[in-house]
């Protein structure tokens, strides 16, 4: 990949760029703070490149047209924040059950409701998990700086594309509102090739033996879309096997995928006591605090820093408890992933929950004080 | 012209035959003038889209044998409006109940309208929530009973088409299944229209509106509703007091402004492909 | 409004008795009179007073009705569910 | 981190401060320096006390806020009152104000230096809009933090179409000011240079 | 209390009926199956009592609306579904951050999206706990028969009223469809007084101290109702230890009154080697087998049912598993509340899920089967 | 009647001020002529409730010393009818942005309408998103530029009276900040009025609308909005040539039907309590 | 839980069987036994098979729905179809159709009843509509779940306005139709018995 | 509309200099010229030329301006921030 000059860049504003990058050509919003940027470089951005940009009358409606574009082959994308997000969750879980591409960025604020619309935070882990009715399986991705989010929206757009799966981005407003130095790659390859082009001859839009492609609509393949429970050709049913089969097949496409869906980041000692968890802007503060305990200290320190937080990196985090003696997990939130850790390592190591709930960030300070406490 | 000699052939589902719907319901006979209206035009199949929401007649789709997208409640509009920006060239109608386009969707409908994207909005009236068994709606005529009005609601109804009007609306028409081929016509019209067009297509519930308000059978409401009805052309030529109690059908307004999908594709300087009927 | 040739010898009304629900609304708007329930509460036709001037297609909910003109075959449904065109 | 530059610029919404921190970073990046800008959004960014936060490095940037700021901006007053007490390093961070709108107290340990930043403009490029640019002259010119020419093409770079030259004047004005000295740590003004 | 006949009720109408008895006389709502019957009930009931029955444009309104109504003063309740419910979060959250009291119930159906809307499903357990953005407490209800409905509808809107905290009614469509034998209590005295009756001099809408009553709309205490983060008064403010203080205010008061908020019940053997924790109609199939086991046949097994889901009941959780070797968790869903229980307890115990999710109840012989392999 | 005298007096929390919004916001023009509004008639401030959504002119509720409710954004009419409903004798002001009333909160808008609910909406239509720095709206008129919309917008704007009409409304006027006094008369007129009413309220923003549209600063922008202004009953005797490009102001409609809290309490045999004034 | 009934109540929507299986549950609490009543709500409710379930018991029912029908009543043939192989113990659960609609095949061993239900209906109280309490009065005869007394005035308790006798009438014909005995596993009807 | 009384000599014009902002508005719009800026962007009356019509009070967008009659005691805000009557 041949690389540009490096630029200043906001991460919002590297969110649309990686959405354009990917292929994305709509875009459909309502402005919120502190997402609103996002939708501004669309509305300069897409007309040039013959995209779609619409201001939609609301969440609900910007949400359920980006699943109506992306059914018509257009790769699309919206962004939000917390309020907006509570309002897009009914059309989220319609994407996922009638398995639309298509990504949600959520640029977190400091809630609950209004709350502090300028302020930081990282509140929305949990709802982006479990925010819509029903069993429903998420890929929710969290990047920590604005080149992150460049290549992760790349990441989210592609994948939802293969997987025929929503993908939620969820930035902070420090991630999404900093600006940044960055490099981006230019006249990338990223997209992935279009799906209705290669048609299988026995076609079926929710094939049971697995991922079928998704044909737009307008090619001739009359199939039904449905948020109803429904069987390979989309038509409904309410047949208990089918019902389970069809909710299974769903969750199961998550982790054939395993390899793209979780992406994480381990930094420090090959033999830690102290191991940092996190995600987001807070991966920022721990860096800096790992760089210099174990860079210029040697000490028993590490950090898994999670790009993906849904599905939850079981695996990589039960391989770190395993070395370690206490994982410390900073969050800008009451404490959220922080409880799925405890889930996964039970008492294999001391799972301490770091918190900060006052719309600022976590500082270095207070997580180098914390890893002071358990090495003294 | 497609062929018209079974109106099953192409455009319905058959295996998905018999369809859901209660003994008499409207709902058939408003879909059935839909596909008519299809059938009758020259489109070509690949290019109708049936987008609905969430209730019995939105059912419809199931039924059509078109690229076809069943929603969420309320929210047909907003899905539609994504697809027509995306792919223009479509042909999309939108099947609604009167609660689904005018409740808990009223804020799509009336933003369509505002925009005026060529969508081919068809709202099957029938006065009633049907899905879930008969609540009121903002179209329920004041006084008539529902199961959330046991007394007859005191809530004053919409009027659809002048709600559409105020919105924005270009086209605005109103039919009803005891008149399937007027329907027909007037869907067919609407189709035509460059811009956002409603069709109300008023449709007998025999069972979660007709029963409780005693308005007897489907045999009864289709009889009724097409005694109360007068075409406009007709009500034209009469008194004011004459018309009382009337419903006006035919095309009520009609009216050329441009169109939000193709100024779009305009400034943008593309333009929008045309299928080339082979 | 296309109309039907009731003189055309070619066309057939066709019941699809396994769709009628029996509402009766055929048999109340056919101006011949053509047309009547049976004891299984399904329409059947009195092929000699009826007119062809297809009504009843155009007001049975259920599909059930057919005036076929031209080809006969009737109901070559798809079998999928659904039926490219192509 | 011995490297870490955190700047913060402070003034009132409408003084062009968020531009002047963004116009600072492009020229950090374009003198192939490791950069974050940050700003406040709160309502306060709208009138009384706006920020923005530019962090410069060789290394690469951790934490992206200013904690301990080595230059601090303040166009008016009550930003001054604001920011001043987050100096933690006193008397070691730069501290620029603009006699215009700023009066002090200038407590001596602060080395407070104070030039008639929005005045000069007003009076010298008879546009009030270009302070901003004035401001980062003055800064640069007091730390050398960023190559001067890289940071001149930088503005021209950044600044709305046809408004290039007249920037760039601005920000060599911030020089001379600078070069003429301060009002340090006094409510005082100097004259006019050119 | 007197108790009046017995009757036969529907689970829907018994928290209609209990929502009266408590005080309820404002039902704002929007049809959805299979919670309709709680308005339809609603709709006959209230205008005879003097009370006032809306039918709102959708969800989102009637969540609204209730809270409009509760701060002038009136008892209010909603009821819903899964796709209603997804819809309602953004006011759900507005009411928790402005501490107006409120019942929400959602008669869960199978999802996700419109899934198979008359099939049950325990799926939304988790969206109950965090379905709205930002960090924020809640109280879920799961009652398992009619008569249980009816008393935690009262539990529901009296705690509300006490806490100014929304109180959210989990029904599962079999408990609210099915009608069963109940007695219910006659002129009841369960209203709570009304908190404006006595308003302390230095009254605060927000006392930072504790709980201040609400003092509803219209009695001359001029103060400022917001979804922001507010002072004392209701004010607004992005101060951060302002804001950590609201935050845990909000939080902490669930836990001042632990008793009345969480609700549990054992059943079965003192020592049990198997526990089986469960909730909603589910219980009933865990009673069935466990009253055989223990009662008929002295099996160590046990039942935990849980009335209270959220906040989790842990030191009960923590309690059985202390003594139990294993603890099955049966849900009609693929898993939800049993990582609570997971989180909770660690290696104490083997816990083990049993979901089923094809739009079905578990069956007393799957639980049977379960407890069977543990104690072969 | 309430003192006049000083009009920070009672009704404004003083403590509070200077408010947030930018020099020469219309905002704080239409939130002083609703002040003396409510100064002028005779209510107990206790009766009177202001309810917002979530906008720069929703921030007014913050400012105005009665029981004030900042809701979500675009619910403010939602939760004012379930306030309404409970406690129909209070007397609920309701501001919105043009974005909060007609985009996301155009449902509830409309359904206000329809219903008759004695609500007095005021929408403050600055024809531009301010809280969030100037996207366009769905009252942005056609062609003006906003952060998205940075060539113009290719969007039909509503008729906001219109759009009140077609759904029901009973009271509907315009009034704008460049004629202060009138817009006050016109917010008395429509609390006076049993029903819904629509005060649409032109407001300059100068920020996030103005700089962008090249209108001048707030003086400017108030100048040739009072210039563009004429009212109803002065455009009465105009020719309609000679009413191109003018705002009309004034009334625009104003019709007695029945409202529906009162209507509801009548039905259930209650009446509503009226506050003994002591 | 010797003593539980499990009753499944089947036919066409809108031949009243919803309105049959709550009549059948509130006598049985008129008669001081617990009970629990479900029914089906799918869109099959609105035609072809619908169905309800009671089970009666005088121990506390856990374990709401109809496992193991002990008591089957079948108003039409889609429903006979569909739910007479859910009954387990063949022989043992009292299988009653109505002969108007439901025409076998009846195989010996499941020792179907057929009676005329809506025929009787028709013909004897001129009102099709009350064919359901005609059933549970066979129902009731075959069985004697419930008291016949209390059965006939919760009828009478749950009848529309006005309607209350014409519905008892029609239950009590029940009786009669049972005691002149069934077509017993044939497809046959017996005459008019009054 | 209530017209206040030019003549009335117990009336005052009041500018509360804390809340406003500098806008012009009020200066724009006074019939007799009887408002300016000063140098810190704050209104001023030339008392002189004001007649006491309240124009400026009206418009301007901070609150900062009354005309105020009888009672003179400006600004009796709240201290709470809300102010019950009893
Ligand atoms: C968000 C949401 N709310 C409520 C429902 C329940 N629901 C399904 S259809 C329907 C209304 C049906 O009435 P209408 O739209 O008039 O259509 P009809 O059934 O009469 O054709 C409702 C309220 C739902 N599915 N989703
Ligand atoms: C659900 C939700 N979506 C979006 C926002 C962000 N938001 C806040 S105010 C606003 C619009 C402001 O415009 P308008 O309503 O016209 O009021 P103004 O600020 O111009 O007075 C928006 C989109 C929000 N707070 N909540
Ligand atoms: S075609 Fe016409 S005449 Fe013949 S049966 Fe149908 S309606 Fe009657
Ligand atoms: S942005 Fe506009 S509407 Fe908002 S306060 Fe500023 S000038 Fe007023
Ligand atoms: S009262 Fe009238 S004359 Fe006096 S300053 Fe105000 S506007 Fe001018
Ligand atoms: S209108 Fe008000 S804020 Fe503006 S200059 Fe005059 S007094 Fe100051």
């Amino acid at each position: 990949m041949p690389e540009t000059k490096p630029v200043l860049m906001q991460g919002n504003e590297a969110c649309a760029e990686g959405a354009i990058s990917a292929g994305v050509r709509f875009y459909a919003g309502y402005p919120i703070t502190p997402s609103t940027e996002v939708a501004e470089k669309m509305a300069v951005r897409l007309p040039d490149l013959g995209g779609v940009f619409i201001q939609m009358e609301d969440e609900i409606a910007s949400m359920a047209a980006v699943i109506g574009a992306s059914i018509g082959g257009m790769r699309a994308l919206t962004a939000t924040s917390g309020p907006g997000f509570s309002l897009k969750q009914e059309n989220i879980g319609y994407a996922i059950m009638a398995e639309i591409p298509c990504v949600i960025v959520n640029v977190q604020r400091m809630g609950p409701s209004t709350g502090v619309p300028t302020a930081p935070s990282q509140g929305d882990v949990m709802q982006a998990r479990w925010g819509t009715h029903g069993d429903h399986p998420v890929i929710v991705f969290s990047p920590a700086s604005v080149y992150e989010t460049y290549y992760l929206t790349i990441a989210a757009v592609n994948l939802s594309q293969k997987l025929r799966q929503p993908v939620i981005l969820l930035l902070d407003e420090v991630v999404g509102h900093m600006r940044e130095k960055v490099t981006i790659p230019k006249d990338s390859k990223l997209m992935v090739e279009k799906a209705s082009d290669k048609v299988p001859a026995d076609w079926k839009p929710y094939d049971d033996k697995g991922l079928a492609p998704l044909v737009p609509f307008g090619f001739g393949h009359y199939y039904h879309v449905t948020g109803l429970f429904h069987d390979q050709y989309g038509f409904p049913t309410g047949d208990p096997p089918q019902v389970e089969r069809s909710l299974e097949r769903i969750h199961e496409k998550l982790m054939k995928y395993r390899d793209e869906v979780i992406l994480t980041n381990y930094i420090g000692h090959k033999e830690p006591r102290v191991v940092i968890i996190t995600y987001g802007c807070t991966v920022r503060s721990a860096r800096a605090v790992v760089k210099k305990a174990y860079w210029n200290n040697r000490m028993p320190v590490g950090l898994l820093s999670l790009q993906t937080l849904w599905p939850f990196p079981d695996k990589e985090v039960k391989e770190v408890a395993r070395k370690a003696d206490v994982i410390i997990v900073p969050e800008m939130n009451m404490g959220q992933i922080v409880g799925e850790v405890e889930r996964h390592v039970k008492d294999e190591a001391e799972v301490v929950p770091l918190n900060r709930y006052d719309g600022e960030m976590i500082s270095p300070d207070q997580i180098s004080e914390m890893i002071g406490r358990w090495l003294a | 012209m497609a062929s018209i000699d079974h109106l099953t052939k192409d455009f319905l589902r058959t295996k998905k035959l018999p369809h859901i719907w209660c003994p008499g319901c409207g709902n058939g006979i408003v879909t059935a003038a839909l596909v008519r209206a299809i059938e009758r035009a020259d489109f070509d199949q690949r290019d109708v889209v049936i987008v609905s929401g969430i209730g019995c007649s939105s059912r419809a789709a199931g039924y059509l044998n078109f690229n076809t997208l069943h929603t969420t409640h309320g929210r047909a509009l907003a899905f539609a409006t994504g697809l027509k920006m995306a792919r223009p060239e479509l042909i999309i109608y939108v099947i609604m109940g009167d609660g689904d386009c005018s409740a808990i969707g009223g804020n799509h409908f009336i933003h369509s309208a505002r925009r005026n994207i060529d969508l081919n909005a068809i709202v099957v009236n029938n006065h009633i929530y049907g899905m879930t068994g008969g609540q009121h709606s903002p179209l329920t005529p004041g006084g008539k009973k529902a199961t959330t009005a046991p007394r007859g609601t005191l809530e004053r109804e919409f009027k659809l088409l002048e709600l559409a009007r105020g919105a924005g609306a270009t086209f605005g028409a109103r039919g009803n299944a005891a008149q399937p081929r007027q329907l027909e016509q007037l869907i067919a019209r609407a189709a035509n229209h460059k811009g956002f067009s409603v069709v109300e297509a008023l449709s007998p519930c025999p069972i979660a509106y007709g029963r409780r308000n005693k308005l007897g059978g489907p045999v009864d409401m289709l009889k009724e509703m097409k005694e109360n009805s007068i075409s406009i052309e007709r009500a034209s030529r009469k008194e004011q007091s004459e018309l009382e109690g009337k419903t006006i059908t035919g095309v009520l307004f009609d009216e050329d402004v441009p169109e939000y999908a193709s100024e779009y594709y305009k400034s943008i300087g593309k333009s929008i492909p045309v299928r080339d009927n082979g | 409004m296309l109309q039907y040739n009731k003189d055309d010898l070619s066309s057939e009304l066709i019941i699809k008795s396994e769709w009628c629900k029996g509402c009766g609304v055929c048999v109340a708007f056919c101006p011949k009179e053509a047309l009547f329930l049976d004891k299984e509460n399904k329409a059947q036709k009195d092929v000699a007073k009826c007119s062809k001037c297809g009504i009843c297609e155009t007001f049975c909910p259920d599909f059930a009705i057919s005036l076929i003109k031209r080809r006969l075959s009737a109901h070559a449904g798809d079998e999928t569910g659904f039926n490219a065109r192509e | 981190m011995g490297n870490r530059q955190e700047i913060l610029l402070t003034g009132a919404g409408g003084q062009g401060l968020i531009l002047a921190s963004i116009v600072l970073a492009q020229a950090a990046v374009n003198d192939n320096k490791n950069v974050v800008q940050t700003q406040s959004y709160g309502p306060e960014a709208r009138g009384g006390a706006s920020m923005a936060g530019v962090i410069i490095d060789i290394d690469t940037i951790e934490y992206p806020k200013v904690v301990n700021p080595t230059i601090l901006l303040c166009l008016n007053q009550a930003s001054f009152t604001k920011y001043l007490p987050r100096i933690k390093k006193i008397g070691e961070c730069v501290v620029i104000v603009d006699s215009t709108f700023v009066s002090g107290p200038f407590r001596d340990e602060y080395k407070v230096k104070s030039y008639p930043i929005t005045r000069m403009a007003k009076e010298e490029i008879g546009k009030e809009v270009v302070a901003n640019m004035l401001a980062l002259g003055v800064l640069n010119a007091s730390t050398n933090i960023i190559d001067r020419e890289i940071f001149r093409e930088s503005i021209f770079e950044l600044a709305p179409k046809g408004s290039g030259e007249l920037n760039q004047k601005a920000f060599d004005l911030g020089y001379s000011l600078y070069k003429h000295g301060s009002g340090q740590n006094k409510e005082e003004t100097i004259q006019n240079s050119q």
